[in-house]
């Protein structure tokens, strides 16, 4: 399969390229799956769950939506997208604070243990 | 009696109103003056240049980059509000709201708001809550308390009527049965929102004896602003003498709990 | 101020465009916004599983090897997506339209596991209103069945297209711009399989 | 693609009811704009006879309304609350926005940057129809069974789930996005593709650079809402729980839902957007007032690059304070202090970009024609609005001042005098290049003054009901004790408002009289440099008759060595100095 040079503004396709990736994909994906059967506790299993996702996506898009050597101006749009949703970071935050807090303050914890008790 | 509301701010009647209050005048203090020194400049430029013939607009001398004399006064401003984030808001925000102080279990009470009433729950002489369940929930019982549960026998269940005492801090609980409502009693500047499905505790401690309002801060339905309380402060002695008036007629108080509206 | 450049000749002054395709700025525009879109939808994931009391492992609620199998067709979907590229690049027509009928191909048959899946929820008496877990897998699932569908949408019309206007200057673009959704589509499956079904 | 610029298009229905030209596109947005500004205004006149004269039936339009939402003429609360629903739906879903961004974005910005039309004409034609849908959707829900929303422009879950009418709502609000979208994606290509050649960033108006950032906020803030909108639908239809707890007992009855959910889950989203689109709101306004000041005081902008600068942090910081929205939410009070920290940072900004356009004015030589009059309003009207932000955004102030009128005169201050003010000041300020006449004088003198006096009366009392102690969203103020003493206020701030409609009829008439009879008007009636005024008006087809040369940036005003006091980002300097 030859590649031609693409026209002007378009990435230049390679074949080979996107057959290794194609590969990769395949590989990341049992593995993933094989990583499941392996039932790790969830500190261990949803982090490796999505380095490996988050490996596969980043070959799509780096070699599918050819994003390696894009313009500049791309690159600036997804960094501000990127910027904008680091925001999201801080809602399990909060979920995460809140629940801080009512271990933390006394009073709270005597709420707690009363909702416990209700309930 | 004299009303205590008026176009100003309520009577201050709680220990951390003092504090609100403070911050309120302060900020209003230094907006008027930045609005009344800032239209000053404002109406002088707009008389001294107007438009006259034969006298063209000077402009300003050339300058490139982000850096503008403007950003003076936005320096002024910067300081104020950093001031305020780090020696009111921040320390103020955490004595409210950070910290509870502990409290016995005789101070604690659990507030359960539904569209559209209070329900103001005692745990009584035992300091214990009693048990609710959600399928006992009746217009007789509108917390659902399980009589079962000898926690129960004594508890205190009113409806749009809150005791507080004074001098000492109260631990409120707040809850609510059907949608988020907001716990609101202007002159004890307290507000906090009741979100279904969390618990949100609230201290208060009220330092002036009177008769108060509890509203509904947040859009809760089509009764939303019927939804209110009276709350009645008290002086130690008179809210120990009620809390005893109170207990023996458990079943009566729970009998007459009719919805106000 | 005296006139700009007054002394010395003045520059003719030069286009100033950004050098990308309308179309090419266009689609990734949109995919930002809809990273936006399916990062909410993560989020409130996230949210809902950390207030949760107990949250099933996905494989004791859902079929995995089906999902396996649905996520290899969606990568050599996308896979035979670039091939179209490539054969649009090469100016191949049968090319063109052999990947891109592989594509469309592939995709019927993500939805078709897709029904399958989702029909042998509900002969189980399981639906989105069963449990939050339930709602979250229908929800974000279902709404990345309507964007392949979407896919399926747009990849149809530039096949259909592709007879008359394969050589017309902006037709590549839009195989591009295809190709862009098609593969954030994938994207959004990659991380949603082990994020539901996995973990 | 057919080059549609080659062929004007041809009959009335082409050419100005599914046009692609975005000069009609623009105006199409324009009057729908107003139209619906106009629908949001009557909706709070309905409304604020329930505040200032509490169950007493309206005079003359009660008799008209259905028994069960008037019961005798007298507003009931279900009523209220989907007036109230409705009109903060309107006003900034349809009224402002579109207006800003819709109208006069479309109309100007491929003209300010020397382009023939937006990069997808067709896109454009889309955006407005959708627009157009979801608008009327959210006004045809007052007839469709249920009714309309009435759970607040917020629609806080459960209220929202548990409460009838929100499905339309949310169905509404899904195409109001999608058109908002699609504008932003045109917005931005058209921006960074379609300048005219020297119009480098630095050298675009500062109205091209308000619209945007907009468009990055619509483009980025939307779909978050979106993604929370279809959650609430699948709540509605689908019974899931996304924001509904377990247990929920709704006036005496158990709802029946799985549970799980988190109803601050929804406010954190909704947030997510509203203060992204508050600047929406605010930033195109505020882009209209520099070009107006800018033109009218003869000389440049002070701070071109700190305005821009200004322009683009508010943009990126508007994403990190959302919560300050929610204080008393029940969220974290130490994420709460973080939230204070960004909101006290993004007021820096804004403060720049006033103090810019104030020192602009030092020095100029200032007409003070009727588009000024109301770009200078915009000045202290917005001021008063952003210090009274102040106080909101302060942790502890605002315990007290949360959900109070403090809260409505605050965004009422900024939306209305600010932005609505400064619109208005647009439409007479940009009237002659859209239909080549121009709007009465007088009368837009006597509409200034009276609308700017009667705004005041309306906003200036709620600061004083919120710091008594009045909250928003009651339909009978007179239930509250500590609401009595202040009620004149109300009927105040009532009968203010219906002296604001009337004030509003000339500008009616003015406008509409104008389009065909108003005086005739040279090409560039202000003597301005932007490149709107290098094509006739209103532009033909394609705008531009051959591609403008950029040979500086747009405020170039009173430059010496030149006999007139304006010269033109197109004026080509080599046939200056011939002359």
């Amino acid at each position: 399969m030859n590649d031609a040079a693409a026209p002007h503004g378009h990435p230049p396709p390679n074949v080979k390229l996107y057959m290794m990736i194609f590969a990769a994909l395949m590989a990341l994906t049992v593995l993933t799956v094989l990583v499941s059967y392996l039932h790790l506790p969830r500190s261990l299993g949803i982090p490796a769950g999505l380095l490996i996702a988050a490996v596969k996506g980043g070959l799509v898009a780096a070699f599918f939506m050819h994003l390696k050597g894009e313009h500049k101006l791309i690159y600036a749009c997804l960094g501000i997208l990127l910027f904008c949703a680091l925001g999201f970071c801080l809602m399990p935050l909060d979920v995460h604070l809140v629940r801080q807090e009512s271990l933390h303050a006394p009073v709270a914890a005597q709420v707690a243990a009363l909702s416990a008790e209700r309930r | 009696m004299k009303s205590i509301y008026g176009w100003g701010l309520p009577v201050e009647a709680s220990t951390y109103a003092k504090d609100v209050d403070f911050g309120i005048r302060l900020i209003h203090a230094a907006m008027f003056t930045i609005f009344i020194l800032w239209a000053i400049f404002f109406v002088y430029l707009l008389v001294r240049y107007r438009r006259r013939e034969g006298v063209p607009a000077k402009r300003d001398p050339e300058h490139h980059g982000i850096f503008s004399a403007s950003l003076i006064p936005d320096l002024i401003v910067m300081l104020f509000e950093i001031a305020l984030i780090f020696f009111y808001a921040i320390p103020v925000w955490s004595r409210i709201k950070g910290h509870a102080p502990d409290v016995p279990p005789a101070n604690r009470i659990d507030v359960v708001a539904e569209q559209f009433a209070w329900n103001i729950h005692y745990p009584g002489a035992d300091g214990k809550f009693g048990r609710t369940e959600m399928d006992k929930i009746h217009f007789s019982n509108p917390l659902g308390l399980d009589y079962s549960d000898p926690a129960a026998k004594d508890d205190i269940v009113l409806a749009n009527e809150l005791h507080l005492p004074t001098g000492r801090p109260t631990l409120i609980r707040l809850t609510s049965l059907d949608v988020i409502h907001s716990f609101w009693i202007p002159s004890f500047r307290i507000k906090q929102d009741i979100v279904p499905g969390m618990a949100i505790p609230l201290w208060v401690e009220p330092d002036r004896p009177g008769t108060y309002e509890l509203s509904c801060a947040q859009l809760c339905g089509f009764a939303h602003s019927l939804m209110r309380a009276t709350v009645i402060v008290q002086t130690p002695e008179d809210y120990a003498k009620w809390l005893k008036s109170a207990a023996p007629s458990v079943a009566a108080a729970s009998t007459n709990t009719g919805q106000s509206w | 101020m005296s006139l700009p450049q007054a002394a010395t000749a003045p520059a003719i002054p030069a286009p100033v465009s950004s050098g990308v395709s309308n179309a090419k700025l266009g689609i990734w525009l949109f995919l930002a916004s809809e990273v936006m879109l399916f990062s909410t939808l993560f989020t409130s994931y996230v949210v809902l599983r950390m207030g949760a009391a107990s949250w099933p492992r996905g494989w004791e609620a859902l079929n995995v090897p089906l999902a396996t199998l649905n996520t290899i067709v969606l990568i050599t979907s996308s896979v035979s997506m670039v091939m179209a590229y490539a054969r649009a690049v090469q100016r191949d027509l049968p090319g063109f339209r052999k990947y891109m009928a592989i594509t469309i191909g592939l995709a019927y048959l993500f939805l078709i596991f897709k029904c399958y899946e989702y029909g042998s929820h509900f002969e189980h008496n399981e639906w989105p209103s069963t449990s939050i877990f339930h709602a979250v897998y229908f929800t974000l699932t279902g709404l990345h069945c309507l964007h392949v569908i979407g896919g399926i949408i747009v990849n149809s019309t530039l096949y259909w297209m592709s007879g008359k206007n394969f050589d017309h200057p902006l037709f590549l673009g839009r195989v591009e711009a295809a190709g862009l959704y098609w593969h954030f589509v994938d994207i959004v499956w990659i991380f949603l399989f082990p994020a539901i079904y996995l973990i | 693609m057919v080059d549609t610029h080659a062929h004007p298009p041809q009959g009335f229905i082409q050419k100005y009811v599914f046009s692609q030209d975005h000069k009609i596109i623009a105006l199409q947005y324009l009057i729908t704009a107003w139209i619906f500004l106009l629908i949001g205004f009557v909706f709070i006149m309905v409304m604020r006879w329930s505040l200032a004269f509490p169950g007493t039936p309206i005079p003359w339009i009660g008799r008209f309304l259905p028994a069960d939402l008037a019961p005798n003429g007298v507003i009931s609360g279900q009523f209220y609350n989907s007036l109230c629903a409705m009109h903060g739906t309107i006003m900034v879903f349809l009224g402002v926005v579109p207006l800003g961004v819709g109208a006069f974005g479309n109309y100007l910005l491929p003209l300010q940057i020397g382009a023939p039309d937006m990069a997808f004409p067709r896109l454009n034609m889309l955006s407005y129809w959708v627009y157009l849908a979801g608008g009327l959707l959210m006004l045809g829900s007052f007839i469709l069974p249920g009714g309309a929303a009435q759970s607040g422009w917020t629609s806080y879950p459960p209220l929202a789930i548990i409460n009838p009418g929100q499905t339309v709502w949310l169905f509404g609000m899904v195409l109001l996005i999608t058109s908002s979208l699609l504008g932003a994606i045109n917005f931005i290509v058209t921006t960074l593709n379609l300048r005219a050649p020297g119009m480098h960033l630095m050298r675009m108006p500062i109205f091209v650079w308000s619209e945007l950032v907009a468009a990055f906020l619509l483009l980025l803030a939307f779909p978050p809402l979106e993604g929370a909108a279809i959650m609430q639908l699948m709540d509605r239809i689908a019974h899931t729980s996304f924001y509904v707890p377990k247990d929920l007992v709704v006036l005496g009855m158990m709802h029946k839902a799985s549970g799980g959910g988190q109803p601050l889950l929804w406010q954190h989203l909704f947030w997510f957007l509203a203060h992204p689109e508050v600047y929406v709101l605010l930033l195109p306004p505020m882009g209209i007032v520099a070009e107006i000041i800018a033109n009218n005081t003869r000389k440049p902008l002070h701070g071109y690059g700190t305005i821009v600068a200004s322009m683009l942090s508010i943009g990126a910081m508007s994403f990190i304070v959302w919560a300050h929205h929610m204080f008393v939410s029940g969220m974290s009070a130490t994420l709460s202090n973080f939230f204070l920290v960004t909101t006290m940072i993004i007021s820096v900004p804004s403060v720049a970009i006033l103090t810019c356009l104030i020192f602009s004015l030092m020095g100029g030589s200032i007409r003070f024609t009727t588009p000024m009059l109301f770009a200078l309003a915009f000045l202290p009207m917005f001021g008063i609005g952003g210090l009274t932000g102040l106080p909101l955004g302060l942790t502890v102030t605002d315990i007290y001042l949360h959900d109070t009128y403090y809260v409505i005169g605050h965004f009422h201050y900024v939306v209305v005098t600010g932005s609505i003010i400064a619109l208005m000041g647009g439409t007479y300020h940009w009237f002659p290049k859209w239909f080549g006449r121009r709007m009465n004088d007088a009368l837009g003198r006597f509409h200034f003054w009276g609308t700017l006096i009667c705004m005041n009366c309306v906003f200036f009392p709620m600061f004083i009901l919120g710091l008594a102690g009045q909250n928003r969203r009651y339909y009978d103020p007179t239930a509250h004790l500590h609401d009595l003493p202040t009620q004149p206020l109300h009927v105040l701030s009532s009968v203010a408002a219906w002296l604001l409609f009337l004030v509003q009829l000339p500008f009616i008439y003015n406008f509409f009289h104008s389009i065909w009879r108003g005086e005739k008007s040279e090409e560039n009636p202000w003597k301005a440099t932007t490149l709107e005024w290098a094509c006739p008006s209103p532009p033909p087809h394609g705008n531009f008759t051959e591609t403008p040369l950029v040979w500086r940036g747009p405020y170039e005003y009173s430059p010496e060595g030149l006999k007139t006091d304006w010269l033109p980002q197109n004026a080509d300097p080599r046939s200056l100095e011939a002359a």
